[in-house]
């Protein structure tokens, strides 16, 4: 990673250095939305830094944000894991001046300059018609969440599920039981949800490694043809399962233009108020980025490439 | 060649507050119980799975009186003792004290009956040092403004350990050593300076001279007998038999887990006592039934 | 063996029968007896006792593959005195290489695939092993520390390898034909645990190995003294560890055709969970393999057994620890004088 | 106190002057040495030496406030001879009844916020601290296994009381009048652990009950036979760790005025490694609370550091690995005869 | 009363492959080495912090001799046995056995040059059976088609541990008993009937007979008298000074970590050895120069 230029103090000439603080670096939706910010420095001629933890631990997101803004920064980008707590460090680079763009989640309450996210409840509307087809409004509903307490994962379902059950009254959709990304707990909590359930017809898996857990319980207990695999993400692997028919469709989101409008509207906010130390007005408007459902049929289209996320950025 | 010193020249140090200067030798002794029994306990016995360590022992301490308790090894000589202090409990039998009979879950309830314990394995801890390992249980605070906070008073623990340990002829480098960093002598005479220390109506020791050099188990000997000329009763288990006889009022020698000799020591010698430890002069309890 | 015995004394019992007495009384008895007790309820409360359906208890065969394999690493260290942290991360590397090589070899049909990234798992978990073995013995880093650090850098390393994500690619055949494969309706991975831990059961009851190293637990002086050679036999024990690690990192990558290197974070605690439940000492000198099976078999039983009766996750939580505490305790009360110290001096 | 000795024995040295030799030569001194190594280091490489700027600096005090006081919880129960996992889980439960009581008492103003939500979070440690205490002395659970059983319980019970997601809507005056208010530059939040540490510190040293608590982990059997209520002090040690607990639960919402109960799945790892690098053995008898502090010291400034600094995360879990075991083994050089076991026997 | 027998009736199992039957006695002593000597250190120290436990002390073991080391608690005979076993490395001196000086890294080293050691704190395996610890780096193997799986014959192991305790008269309720649930001095005869069984040129016993019962001991003493004469060189340290100067053919008393006494036994008493313990006529190296 390459590390700014030494003297950032509002010189104009000088190359602008942005810092992204990513909630899980090693997950293929961060790499892309890397990859979508690094072009857009590119372009902008400022330079980019990428860090954040590896595992998916609030705590250690915030004092690596924290870390960061104290080198100062030119602008920040962050992707919270989880929406709050993030105020206290937010506030304070506003207020200097230091444009904070948040990616992939809002902020409780909204301190950054902007944000881009993916409109959770418009991205889960093709899903559901699509349960409703499968299920024909009958039998249960599976869940595979990552953990609780982390809203970047429950938005994906704690809207969609309640719009569920009035639109198919007679269909159970069953509490969520949480794989902390680990596969091998999707894989188990799957096989016992196929067991408990005989009238099960569909299981919705909400990230890439529940939804390979999930896509093993499955053709390992030979239900395939009659317990269908939902999922949101669109992971590499979640690809290869599209692709080899084990998982009915997912919810591909758009992190690469996500981060690039971020770094883009930084860039201009500081290109407009060159070297100020003026306090960057904050915003609680949403800018959605497009969300597409991804099936065996159009996996293979130009534009569901858009929307399958990349591990390297060339 | 005399020996550095009979115990009284070294004016043994005693706990002023709870026990009696070794001076005030035959004065009637002014312990707590009107009963001038230690402890009395019948029909003892416990079982380790396949093991009859102790069956159906019935023994008794009387102050002022020192009881010598010889056995072969694994006769059950530290069960008995454990079974006396409260380490384990009887599968059966009673002990009595003051009159009562008692269930002991700790030593602590033993202490509370005056009886403090040497244990065959020292029961010391490693990692504190000496005068730590002295005071456990019986710390002195430091009174006055600090006296909420309960705070050690160092210095003065260390001048009664020093005493202590130099009436036992010990010479430690330094009190802050870790007793891990002491010699196997060093250990056990801290274990038996400080179970006398704290003990009030009867000692109950556990091969308390294994360890010891020749001048400190003399020393260890005659502190048993003004212990004991004192008032309080102490109990002694050794395999030192000629040295022990010495001192001893009475002998009670156990042979698997049975009482095959307990009288006063009258003529007794060494070879009566190791016959009766080895059941060959007819005192074999062995014949009755077999150890299975 | 009837030797007569000179006086009274006992000798008459010949080492192995008392042996079995020691087995029954002590606690693998109680984890099973528990075991059983959950199977029987979770059996009754499923919809048509699907818990006892024969394809669930494959699931639960194939979910407690990889956790019997760390059992067994961790049990052999716990009862030589030593810890191990760093088995999730050596598992998570030994699946990205041998995921990786099962990419390369694709083309060279399944068999080649199989043996090729098996061989690959193991030799990474060694690897893992061995280092342990040496910060733990030549630079005299207590074992806590050293595969902490260990599971750090295996993490770091299993990234850099991986390019930061998922491997991607493996080949589909590697999980049909060996991941979720049975034999004579038995999954392979289980298979594979399972004559691992006989291995285990036999080299510790019966060969020198396992008697030196419940010797270094008990009192690592005496064996010092007893003149055996600790630090080489020390790192054996870690480069055994990892290659279990390593086998257990196959089997996952086998079952789900996919690499999961975001988990794994529980996986050391679980497996020192279950041996310790078992009866292993976590001061050493004691281990028993057949309490580590019956404690990996009551981690799965309720991971499977809470869903399929559809308990809520938060509950779920909730039953595991008390049912956690219950086993413990009850085998406790069997042992009345003998406290069991967690570090027993 | 100038004892005459009678013969050559060497009992001039005051018991108080060797302790302070003893200080000097133990490992304290390494754990700092490397420290401040760290710091010249990061400062001289940081963009115009930002790491060690007023806000940095401010960064790492608060960031070691929470590690610090559940360090002093696990030095006492490790010192002891017991362990404890569930610290994580009790900070969360603690956080979310705080957060809850902050909500409720808000109308009040908050100065009644702050004392209410401390003083419900201190009892909700205290409350599974005693717990903790009761299943580890009557039901005679060792206390590995009866911690981690809590940490699902605990862990179940925040997510019924938090409903499953964050407490939000905390009055953010928590976190600008507390959370991240100064003294004089100091975090509050550093203030009050570096109080509970100086406490802790003095305890340890000076009062009996420091004194009893590594009597009872250097010898167990020792303690109890010396009469100690062995039972009555590890509930109480319990408590102490669950109330330590329950106030980095109180700091944790302050800080970020909203709970996190996803996170904290590796507190009680970091806590013991930080005591376990300080000197504090995991076998009990020996604690080193300046240990501690340069421990936790470590943790946070490699864990700021390699960020401000620029390192990738993947290069950061190495760096952290590599630098853990240099810190462990210089130490270790210096005693060369004692191998410092991991559970001394 | 005759004891149950001396050692020679008693058939003594020595390990047939390795060394002397005792019923060989006075034959030219079969041992590797033709040098006289198991050993000779010069000018050995050890210092632990302040405290100097050993300060240059020349020592030597000559094959067929029993040597006797005595000294107070706390004058540093286990740190010097420690260090003639590889336990602990001198700070200074060196020690030289067949005529070469070795440096001894670990017991194994000890033994390789034929020196088996009996440690005061026995170095026994608690959690192992006693034939486990009696066999522990000895161990012996099936052969036939089971040599490559290396399991134990834990069969034949056992019916020579049985042997080897009956030759020290020791009755243990079973053998798969753990040693910690042994008695104090059946664990000692554990110990001391393993360092018997694997000796060859020399043995090393600190305070061998500490915890055993008086038949144990005159029985271990006789043992050690045996092996002597079959051309062993054994030393042994005790506090036990009339029962070992018996059978000692040299005595060596240190003090304060220096070598007090070392004269052939000739007419030594017991008081010639206690005052150099203890320093009183006129061997006192103390007067030199303080012990700090
Ligand atoms: N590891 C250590 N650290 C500090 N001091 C030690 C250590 N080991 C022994 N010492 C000191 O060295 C001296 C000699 O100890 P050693 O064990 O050799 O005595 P010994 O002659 O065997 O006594 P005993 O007859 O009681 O066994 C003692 O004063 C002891 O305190
Ligand atoms: N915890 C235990 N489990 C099984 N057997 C035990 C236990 N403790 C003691 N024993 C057995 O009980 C018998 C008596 O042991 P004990 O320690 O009382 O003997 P002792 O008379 O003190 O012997 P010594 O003189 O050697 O100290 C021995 O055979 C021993 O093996
Ligand atoms: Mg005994
Ligand atoms: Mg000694």
């Amino acid at each position: 990673s390459s590390t700014g230029s030494a003297d950032t103090s509002g010189s104009s000439d000088k190359k602008l250095r942005i810092v992204a603080i990513a909630a899980l670096i090693n997950d293929s939706f961060f790499i892309t939305g890397k990859c979508g910010a690094q072009d857009a420095a590119k372009a902008g001629g400022a330079t980019l830094q990428f860090q954040g933890p590896t595992s998916n631990s609030a705590t250690a997101e915030i004092q690596a944000f924290a870390a960061a803004a104290a080198t100062n920064p030119d602008g920040m980008l962050i992707a919270p894991f989880s929406n709050t707590g993030f105020g206290a460090t937010v506030r304070p680079l506003m207020k200097k001046g230091i444009p904070v763009w948040a990616t992939g989640q809002s902020l409780e309450p909204a301190d950054a300059y902007g944000t881009t996210i993916t409109d959770f409840l418009e991205a889960s509307k093709p899903l559901e018609a699509l349960i409703g087809k499968i299920t024909g409004g009958k039998g249960t509903v599976g869940l595979i969440a990552d953990t609780t307490g982390n809203k970047t994962d429950s938005d994906r379902y704690t809207e969609m599920v309640p719009a569920l059950e009035k639109k198919y009254p007679d269909l159970k959709v069953l509490s969520p039981q949480f794989a902390q990304n680990s596969t091998s707990m999707a894989s188990t909590a799957a096989a016992a949800l196929i067991q408990g359930n005989p009238d099960m017809k569909v299981i919705y898996a909400t990230s890439g490694p529940e939804a390979v857990g999930v896509a093993s319980a499955i053709k390992a207990a030979g239900v395939g043809d009659t317990v269908k695999l939902v999922s949101f993400d669109s992971s590499p692997q979640q690809i290869d399962l599209i692709k080899s028919g084990q998982l009915a469709a997912t919810v591909g989101q758009s992190p690469y233009e996500g981060s690039k409008i971020a770094v883009e509207q930084v860039l201009k906010y500081l290109k407009a108020h060159k070297g100020s130390t003026k306090q960057v007005p904050a915003t609680a408007t949403i800018t959605a980025t497009p969300t597409f459902l991804l099936t065996p049929e159009n996996v293979t289209t130009a534009k569901a490439l858009k929307y399958q996320y990349m591990t390297k950025c060339d | 060649m005399a020996f550095r010193g009979t115990a009284d020249q070294l004016g043994i140090v005693r706990n002023e507050g709870k026990n009696m200067d070794a001076s005030q030798t035959e004065v009637a002794s002014p312990l707590r119980s009107p009963s001038d029994y230690v402890f009395r306990a019948e029909g003892l016995s416990k079982t380790f799975g396949h093991v009859k360590a102790i069956r159906d022992v019935s023994i008794e301490l009387r102050r002022g009186e020192v009881l010598a308790l010889f056995g072969d090894n694994g006769a059950g000589k530290s069960t008995l003792t454990k079974m006396l202090c409260g380490v384990y409990s009887p599968d059966t039998g009673s002990i009595e004290i003051d009159g009562q009979s008692i269930t002991m879950k700790s030593t602590r309830d033993a202490e509370d009956h005056g009886i403090t314990v040497v244990h065959q394995d020292l029961a010391l801890a490693p990692d504190l040092t000496v005068l730590e390992n002295m005071f456990l249980g019986h710390e002195m605070m430091h009174g006055g403004i600090l006296k909420p906070f309960g705070f050690l008073s160092r210095l003065e623990m260390a001048q009664k350990t020093e005493k202590a340990l130099q009436s036992l002829s010990i010479r430690l480098p330094s009190l802050s050593l870790s007793v891990k960093d002491l010699s196997g002598g060093q250990r056990q005479a801290v274990a038996v300076a400080r179970a006398n220390m704290w003990s009030r109506s009867g000692i109950l020791m556990d091969e308390p001279t294994a360890a010891l050099g020749t001048i400190q188990s003399d020393i260890v000997c005659q502190l048993i007998r003004t212990t004991a000329d004192a008032g309080a009763g102490v109990m002694i288990i050794s395999h030192d038999i000629p040295r022990i006889l010495d001192i001893a009022d009475r002998v009670i020698v156990l042979r698997h887990g049975e009482v095959a000799l307990d009288e006063p020591i009258g003529s007794l010698t060494r070879s009566d006592v190791v016959a009766a430890m080895v059941g060959l002069a007819g005192h074999d309890p062995e014949d009755k039934e077999d150890n299975k | 063996m009837t030797a007569d015995t000179i006086g009274a004394g006992g000798l008459a019992l010949p080492a192995s029968e008392s042996r079995l007495h020691k087995i029954l009384t002590n606690n693998t008895f109680w984890i099973f007896a528990i075991d059983v007790l959950l199977i029987i309820l979770f059996t009754s409360i499923s919809i048509n006792h699907t818990f006892i359906s024969g394809t669930n208890l494959q699931n639960l065969m194939s979910d407690s593959g990889e956790g019997l394999l760390l059992g067994i690493a961790i049990a052999f260290l716990l009862g030589s005195g030593e810890f191990d942290i760093s088995l999730g991360a050596n598992l998570i590397l030994s699946s990205v290489v041998a995921g990786l090589i099962a990419i390369a070899l694709a083309p060279f049909g399944i068999g080649i695939v199989i043996i090729g990234s098996l061989v690959g798992a193991i030799i990474t978990g060694l690897i893992v092993g061995l280092v342990n073995g040496l910060i733990v013995t030549r630079l005299n880093v207590n074992s806590l520390i050293a595969t902490l650090a260990m599971l750090g850098i295996v993490t770091g390393v299993a990234y850099i390898v991986s390019g930061g994500t998922d491997v991607t690619g493996v080949p589909v055949a590697l999980q049909d034909d060996f991941g979720i494969k049975t034999v004579l309706g038995i999954p392979l991975p289980f298979v594979i645990a399972i004559l691992a831990w006989a291995i285990a059961f036999v080299a510790l009851r019966f060969s020198r190995f396992g008697l030196h190293l419940l010797a270094m637990g008990s009192s690592r002086p005496a064996a010092e003294r007893a003149g055996l050679n600790t630090n080489r036999k020390l790192v054996t024990l870690f480069m055994i560890a990892g290659g279990l690690a390593g086998i257990a990192g196959f089997i996952d990558i086998t079952r789900f055709a996919a690499t999961n290197i975001a988990g794994h974070t529980q996986d050391s605690l679980s497996a020192i969970t279950a041996a310790v439940i078992g009866g292993t000492l976590l001061a050493g000198g004691i281990v028993s393999m057949v309490g580590l099976l019956g404690g990996v078999i009551l981690a799965v039983i309720l991971a499977n057994g809470l869903v399929v009766i559809g308990v809520s996750s938060y509950y779920q939580l909730i039953v595991v620890g008390v049912i956690l505490v219950i086993a413990v305790s009850v085998d406790q009360l069997r042992k009345s004088d003998s406290k069991v110290r967690l570090f027993s001096k």
